[in-house]
This record gives structure tokens, C-alpha cells and sequence, in this order.
């Protein structure tokens, strides 16, 4: 079971490394899983070529949203905004190195959700961002 | 452990041992070597052998749409279905079985109050009382009556201890309602409310009570002529029953003056192009092929209840969750949400300062204890508490002392995981 | 009888004999030495032990409330659940899973129609088309909503020969109804319906289609796609699934649209103090605790049609139409109800001269034959015919021609015992 | 089985003693079992004592809610009104001998319906009238 919680995700949740704001951002979103209060806003620098120059979040929630969360940010940092597109739940999963029921895997994407739809400029988050 | 749970409850008299055979899942390992410890009866109940056989011979022996047909299985049917329906009337102390509706869950009893008196007897500017510690299911039924019809919502506020501010509630009733909707126990805190004053108020100020025994009913006895309440709803599943059914009871009159809700077949006594007639209690309100084998199998987990004596669970009840709050307040940084043992049924919801519900709930499945973690569909009391989740452990008939002392270990491991 | 059988059918491929043992109640005995010649299965079909099976594996492994829970049987039940729905999906070709609701059977699959579409989408005035041979349950949910809106009702008439009046639909369409609601296969005279042409009409007409499946479904293939149809609404126990369970599909962007009907857990998103956010598709038309297990047993009896195969089932069934009405014609002062053979599936209705249906059903019962007698909820189409009520036998995939042959002989023995 | 359809209700269905009308009457009455059809009209002349001089009805539906209106016209020839009020489902069971499933009670019990509705001077008739 410690398998689960590894310490990446406890050591990530209590000591996150991407965790901040940026003023001004040029890409900011943010949004909510009602079901457990998990909340996640995102601020994004993206160069002229579409490059992401800097990602911080802030956020409370559970160690996975917020564990995910802060490793999501190191892992676009440097990506182009089109590949972030790409992104998908199996690339949470990897990141994360765990397996996750339907419950605990809207916490770890929640982070994507937001992340894409700030990318995708959309007007709010849905879950169809995410699912296969 | 074991002496000293018989110390704290000498009066203890259930044979949760033996009663735990009767349940098939409880023998589970949810993995390999890690047996469940199923703490989410609150969430729904497992289900003993005699309910799910009672439902296997229906459908092995009678199956057939009822109360129309003149053939064998048809008729057995038919007094399997009614037979049920007595139980339940009998349950919960109804004048009438024609009293006893059929629904799907207390969800749907609640919504076809609303829909059907709401609708019906309502006006503009009515005033409708809630409380705060409702379950979604009664919430979002008023709300959505409230603004098709323009009512008044008004809730009696909880206090941080986790009870109805009574100050509060005389002051809301005082503005007049015309219904009072309010739950018999939190599934959250736990906390039952003194459902026969509160009717009894709440008549005297002139409004109809509909009482939420979805956590009541499966745990104590609840009589609804004692009572006096005007509309009664609880799900099947919550109490040893099947999925898919439950009951609305409404007084007589109440019943009778109401518009049918669904349409279809079985709630008329005749159509014509254009036209029909409603039939007589309580088909008007059971439109479509009704739920027969949930019902049969509702009458069968009756029948485990009545046999094992609903004081006799209720008391071991008191005895677990006594037990559970003395155990947990052990633990350092956890909270506990909701008022003492003698105000309340089997349910503790807590927290541990620094860990979300979610891990809570995570870690704890590892060493096979099931309990929820969330907001258990009350947003307003988790709101109230300033939380936006907690974890809940909830108890029933089956539940042993042993199980709570295998939660406050997994608690502490959770407490070393996250070095809190 | 076998070689006339072989004969007049030959491309039945489907093993009835094999098939029958694996409905338990088909061995029944009604009374000692009389087996069941089960001939109701338009009002229920009977169920398969992998069905009951499926169902004890949930409640006896698995039982869990869904959605919410982080446990292991949470997450299984969760999954038993939402693998049901796409299991629905694809039995009826949707598009997504997102477009099958679960209801507690075809009525309340209508009603929510009528009330969230119906309230939210017409207007005073608006006409709604229905059919004089349609099912209470397509018909009163209409009623009701017309007397609360004011709206119009129009009915596309039934010929003399029991099937639709083409240029009465032709002209009734002209009015321009907003809603065309109708059934595939009428549950008296079997007729079955050219949905997919009526419903690219209909929608020429500019008219919303709700189809009502609950024949069609369980006994061909229906694929909502093909008929480009609006709304389609079904019930699990006509098709080897359990009570309790039933299906409303709708178009993506119809549903999205629609307000919600029932209220409380599981539909909402977010609730505050007298507000809330409805949920995303399905769940925000599934307030409460749902019919999991039985969800669960629909799946099963899904599995169980498909391995089957729906072709096979519909010719056999074809066959046994055919040969029923041949040897029905045979007896002397026999009516018969409805078309030929090649425009209806496996349901006859008759009378015998100076007998009432409820005489005949009940002499046939004496020989273990379940018939249904009465007006199969269909009042109007029973008054266009001039009867207060038919004798109906149905036939399903367990049908076997001997037991026609049974229905024929003791159909003498009726006149017999009349003098007639 | 011959048993159920005992010669008595098909001769009864058949050849009816109490069928016709009165008129004038001093009770009439009339019910139909909508779920089948049935129909049953009852007319009664009662003397000044509360006693019932003739009774007749007319109907249709099935065997069983004919033959056992016949019956029970027969039956009440010369009973007082408050007998009438007093009969229940058991005496309708026994004067047609045989046992019944609960939708063909009801056709057995319209015509005690019908006739008790008017003993009692009712504007309905309702199933509490013949339930136990
Ligand atoms: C054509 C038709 N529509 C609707 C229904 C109603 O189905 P349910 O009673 O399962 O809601 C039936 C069942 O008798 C039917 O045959
Ligand atoms: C207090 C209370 N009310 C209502 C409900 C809703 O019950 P159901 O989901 O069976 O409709 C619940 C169940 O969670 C409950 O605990």
C-alpha cells in the first residue's frame, strides 16, 4: 500500500515545487471538483513560438490533485502548447506510477482538465478534455 | 477488547457473529489476505441470504406482471407484491397499506411530494422550511419546485455541535411555512432529531411535515401514527433491502386530494382518447410495471429486521458508535464532526488535520475498511462546517467492535504516512 | 406437429428446447401434473438464471452504493454499473453511453420526457401526436401534460385491420404536432410500426420523435441511429432482465438541453443554500441511489440476447406468429384481433363468440396456459375494436409450437365447456 | 376444473332468472369493472318494513360477474335491507362455491358492489365496500 502513497506523492504534496502564482500570466484557468472541494488554478508564461516558459499552480485538495498537479507543471515546462493538447489520462498515470479507481482519477486529473482548457481558451472545463 | 466492550455495553444482546453469517459479502477479502471491514451501511447496507434468495425464488418460481392477470404466476405475484406492501405498512405502523407507495428510492418518494402536492397545493410566495443538515434529496426537489413556483426556501440552521438550532427553528416556523421537509437522522453527523415535537410544532404552526427516514427506518423503530407525520420516505437499500425500491407513506386525506404524478399504466382506472381516470390508492401513484421482485425482496428484509428486533439493533448501534467516539478521540489532530453518542445513530464523520478525506478514505481501503469520504450529498452542512469533505464511518446490525478498532489502527497508519 | 412445424419454418435456427433450460420457471408445474405454458411475455418475459446469477454475484461480491466511493466495492459496483450502460449503448447502437438514463421502466422513461422536455420545450397550445393503438403509458403522461400546459392532442387513427392509418397520419401530421410520441410494436395486435419512415416524416413535420420500445426492443433490432429517432424508451423486464429497470435514450443535444426532472443526489454538481448545479449526462437524470443491481441484470440479460443473436430471436419468433395465426383461424367463432403474420411480431389477440376474455383465460389457466385478458392498457385501441377486452398470447424466444398446439386445444375445451 | 366453471355458473351465465328491470324501483344502481368491462344494474323494490320484494339486474362481461349478479338477486329476494349491508365477500364466495383469484374477485364482487352502493344510498361505488 505504501506503493500507493508513494513518497513521490506524499513528499510532492507536502513540499510542492511548482506551487505559486505568475502577474501577468498570459494563460490563467482554474476550476473545482465539486464532490470533494479539490480546487486547482493554473497560471501559464507561453513564448511567441508557443512555447510554455512557466507553470505554477495553486490549489488544496488531496495529496493526488495536488501531487498531480505540481508534477504536471514540471512536466510542461518547456513544452509546446500543442503537445499539451496531446496530453492524456495515461500520461497522468505514468507521471503518477500508480493505478487509480474512478474517484481518486478525477483528483489526479483534475490538474489536465484545467491546464487544457486554459490552453484550449475554452469558457469551462469538462470532462470530455480528459476522457478517452 | 472484547471484555471491555462488554463493560462499556453491558445490555448488548445481538449475536453480531452469527448475524454476520447471514450476510454473504462479509465473508470477502478485497484482496488477497485482507478481509473487508465494511463501514459505509449508511451509504447503503449489505444484504443477508434470506433477501437475496427471497428475490432468486421469485424469479425462479412466479415471475409475471401483476394485477391484471388471471393465470397462477400472475396471481402469486400480485400477493407476493401486496404481501410486501402490508410488511412495510406494518413496519412502520400505517393506519393502511393503500398508504404505502412503492418508488424507486427516498429520492423519488420526496419528488413525488413535490411534484404532486407541491405543485397541487402551493402558491407563489409559499414559504417551504428545510434544515441545513438535509440530504441533497431533500434540497434540490424544493429547490426546483421553488423556482418553477416561486416559493420561499428557508432552512432551520445547525449548530457547530452538529443539532438543529431549536431558537432557530421556532423563529422559522413562526414566518409561516406550508410545508416542514427535514431529515429523522444526518447521514452525515449522525444526529437525530426529535421528530415527534418537531411535527407536532410544526403542525401547530400550520404546515404539512414530510419526515426523511432514509437513515431512521433502517435503524430504529419509526412509527409514523405515533409520529403523527403527514409524509414519510426511505429507501429499501438502506435497510438489508434491494436496490431499486422504496417507499413513500402519506397520510389518507393527504394521498387521496393529491394529482396523479406519473402517468401510465396501473395509476388509471379507465382512458378514453383524450381522457383518463386516476385510479384508487396507492396505484394512482404507481405508474408502469412497478418494481415486483425489489418489493418481495424489501418484504423479506423486513422480515430479517422484525426478526432480530429493531430495539435490539438499534441498541447495538449505541453501543458501536459509543465505543467508536471514545476510540477516536484517542487520536491526536483527529476531529470529529456532530454531537455525542446519546444524540445520535451509527454514524461518525471525522477528519485528520493535515490529510484530505480522499487519503483518508484511500489508504484505509488498502487495509480493506470501507468507509466514504466526500460531502455524502450534504453540501450545506459541509459548508456550514466550513470543510468541503469529510470521512465517514457507519455502522449497522452486522458491524463488530473488533472492526472499529481495526479503523483507529488504520488511522494511525495514516497519521505515519503523512507524517501528521 | 414437428414436421408441419419444420415445414412452414424453415429457417428457424434457434434451439427453444436447449434454450428453455435456462429459465428456471419454465419447469414449472402450476399444479401437480400441469406444467407452465408460459404465453405472457408481452407483459413480462421470464429470466434466464444468468441474469438472477448476475445479480447474486452483486449483492453476494460487490454491493456497494456508486459514484462516490474510494473502496473497492464502491469502485466495482461502480463499474458494474456504468459497463451495464454501455452495454445498453451498444445493444441499440447510441452514439455514447452518455445518451442512455436509467429509469425504473418505459413509463417513467415518458414521463420524464413529458415533464423535463415537455414543460420546458412547449408551449399553451402546442400539438402533441400520439396513436389510438399506443400503451396507457405513452398516452396518460401526454393527458397530464396537456391539461397543466393547455396543449392539443391529436391521435393517427388504427384501421379496422389493427395497423396505422397512413393518410390519417399523413393529414395529422400537416397540423403541425411539435412532438410525435409512438410505439414500434403495438403490445395487443403485435402490429409493428415503419418507425424509421414515420419518424423522417415526423421530422419533416418539424415534430420531435419518442418512440416507445418497450416491444420492439426485447424482441428485434432496434438501432437508434438508423431511425434517426429522438427518444427511445424500453423496459428491462420484457427483455430477460429484472423489474426495476428501464431505459430512456435521447439525442445528445435534446438532453443536454433539458432541465432536470428528479431532484437530489447524484444529478447535481454542486449544491448551496437554495442553488445547485445540475450534473453532466446520464447522472443528471438519475437523482438518487439507482437500480444497481438490477442495471447490472439488464447487462446480463443483454449478454444473453446478443449470444442468442436478435435475428434469430425475431425469425423464431416469426415462425411462431405465423403459426399461431394458422391454427387459431382454424377454430370455428374465433376472432382474431390485428394484421397477418409478416406485419407483426409474436402477439395474438383473439375472442371466441359468447365467451369473455376473462372466461377463456381463466379455463386456460386450468391447463398451466398463462394468457393475459383484459385491455393490456390499451383502452382506446379496445374501443375503436368495439370490445372491453381480448385474450392476448405472446410468444418470446422460449416459446416452443407444441405449446401453441396446447393453446389451440384447451381454446376447445373453452368452447366446449360454453357450448359454443 | 370443471369444477371452477361449475354447471351452475355457466347455466346461471346462460340462462339468467333475475335478469330485467324495474320500473318504477325504489333502489337503482349501476357499476362497471373498467379493467374488463363488466357491467352490472341492479333495481330493487323494498316494501315499507326494509324488505326486499324483487330484485333484478342487467349486465354484461364475463361468466363469473353474471352468474354471480343472478345469484345474488336470488339470494336477497326477501332480505331486509340491513341484512344487505352485512353481506360480505365470504357469502358471495360460497353462493358460487368456489374459490377465485383476485381479478376475478373482483368480478364476482361487482354486483355486491352495485347492490350494497345502493342499499346504502351511496354516489359511488368503492372497492371498501366488499373488502374484508
Ligand atoms: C407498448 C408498451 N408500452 C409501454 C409499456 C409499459 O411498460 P412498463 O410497464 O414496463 O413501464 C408496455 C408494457 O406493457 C407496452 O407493451
Ligand atoms: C438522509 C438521507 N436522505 C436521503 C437519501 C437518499 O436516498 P436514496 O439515494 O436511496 O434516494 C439518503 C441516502 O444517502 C440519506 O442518507
Amino acid at each position: 500500500m505504501d506503493d500507493f502513497y508513494r513518497e513521490l506523492i506524499i513528499d510532492r504534496y507536502k513540499n510542492p515545487q511548482y506551487r505559486g502564482s505568475l502577474n501577468p500570466a498570459d494563460i490563467s484557468f482554474e476550476d473545482e471538483n465539486p464532490l470533494c472541494g479539490d480546487h486547482i488554478h493554473i497560471d501559464l508564461r507561453v513564448d511567441d513560438e508557443g512555447v510554455i516558459r512557466e507553470a505554477l499552480f495553486e490549489g488544496r485538495g488531496c495529496a493526488i490533485s495536488q501531487a498531480s498537479a505540481d508534477l504536471l507543471m514540471e512536466k510542461v515546462h518547456g513544452m509546446h502548447v500543442d503537445q499539451v493538447k496531446r496530453l492524456s489520462k495515461q500520461d497522468i498515470l505514468e507521471m503518477l506510477g500508480i493505478e487509480l479507481g474512478p474517484v481518486r482519477l478525477k483528483c489526479a486529473l483534475l490538474s489536465l482538465k484545467v491546464l487544457k482548457a486554459g490552453v484550449y481558451g475554452l469558457g469551462e472545463a469538462t470532462d470530455d478534455l480528459v476522457e478517452e | 477488547m472484547a471484555e471491555a466492550m462488554a463493560e462499556l455495553h453491558p445490555k448488548v444482546a445481538l449475536d453480531v457473529y452469527k448475524i454476520r453469517e447471514d450476510f454473504p459479502v462479509l465473508g470477502r477479502q478485497v484482496r488477497p489476505g485482507v478481509p473487508l471491514v465494511y463501514l459505509d451501511s449508511t451509504a447503503t447496507s449489505q444484504k443477508p441470504a434470506s433477501v437475496i434468495e427471497a428475490m432468486n425464488a421469485y424469479y425462479r418460481q412466479h415471475n409475471a406482471n401483476i394485477h391484471r392477470g388471471i393465470h397462477v404466476l400472475a396471481e402469486e405475484a400480485t400477493a407476493m407484491y401486496e404481501e410486501a406492501r402490508e410488511k412495510v405498512k406494518n413496519f412502520i405502523g400505517a393506519a393502511s397499506s393503500r398508504q404505502i407507495i412503492f418508488t424507486r428510492n427516498t429520492t423519488e418518494a420526496i419528488n413525488l411530494v413535490a411534484y404532486s402536492w407541491g405543485l397541487s397545493q402551493l402558491r407563489r410566495g409559499d414559504l417551504i422550511l428545510l434544515t441545513e443538515m438535509e440530504h441533497h434529496s431533500n434540497l434540490v426537489p424544493w429547490y426546483l419546485l421553488a423556482e418553477r413556483m416561486d416559493l420561499r426556501v428557508e432552512h432551520v440552521a445547525v449548530t457547530a455541535e452538529g443539532v438543529l438550532d431549536e431558537n432557530d427553528f421556532d423563529r422559522k416556523l413562526a414566518m409561516g411555512p406550508r410545508l416542514f421537509a427535514f431529515t429523522h437522522m444526518s447521514n452525515v453527523v449522525g444526529t437525530i432529531n426529535p421528530a415527534k415535537t418537531m411535527i407536532a410544532k410544526a403542525h401547530q404552526a400550520g404546515a404539512v411535515t414530510l419526515l426523511d427516514g432514509a437513515q431512521s427506518v433502517p435503524h430504529f423503530r419509526v412509527d409514523v401514527q405515533e409520529l403523527d407525520v403527514d409524509f414519510l420516505a426511505f429507501s429499501g437499500h438502506k435497510m438489508c433491502g434491494p436496490t431499486g425500491i422504496g417507499v413513500l407513506y402519506g397520510k389518507r386525506e393527504l394521498l387521496e386530494n393529491m394529482p396523479p404524478f406519473l402517468g401510465g399504466g396501473d395509476m388509471i382506472k379507465k382512458v378514453t382518447l383524450g381522457a383518463f381516470k386516476p385510479n384508487e390508492l396507492p396505484y394512482k401513484f404507481e405508474a408502469g410495471t412497478p418494481a415486483i421482485a425489489e418489493a418481495v425482496g424489501l418484504g423479506a428484509a423486513i422480515d430479517y429486521l422484525n426478526k432480530i428486533g429493531m430495539d435490539v439493533i438499534c441498541q447495538h448501534e449505541q453501543g458501536l458508535v459509543r465505543y467508536a467516539l471514545e476510540r477516536l478521540r484517542e487520536v491526536e489532530g483527529l476531529r470529529i464532526f456532530g454531537p455525542s453518542a446519546e444524540k445520535k445513530g451509527g454514524v461518525v464523520s471525522f477528519l485528520v488535520d493535515g490529510v484530505h478525506a480522499h487519503d483518508i478514505s484511500q489508504i484505509l481501503d488498502q487495509y480493506g475498511i470501507a468507509i466514504r469520504a466526500g460531502h455524502h450529498c450534504a453540501m450545506p452542512l459541509h459548508e456550514k462546517f466550513q470543510v468541503p469533505a469529510t470521512a465517514r464511518a457507519s455502522f449497522y446490525l452486522y458491524t463488530t467492535f473488533e472492526e472499529i478498532d481495526r479503523l483507529v489502527e488504520a488511522i494511525y497508519r495514516v497519521k505515519d504516512i503523512f507524517g501528521v
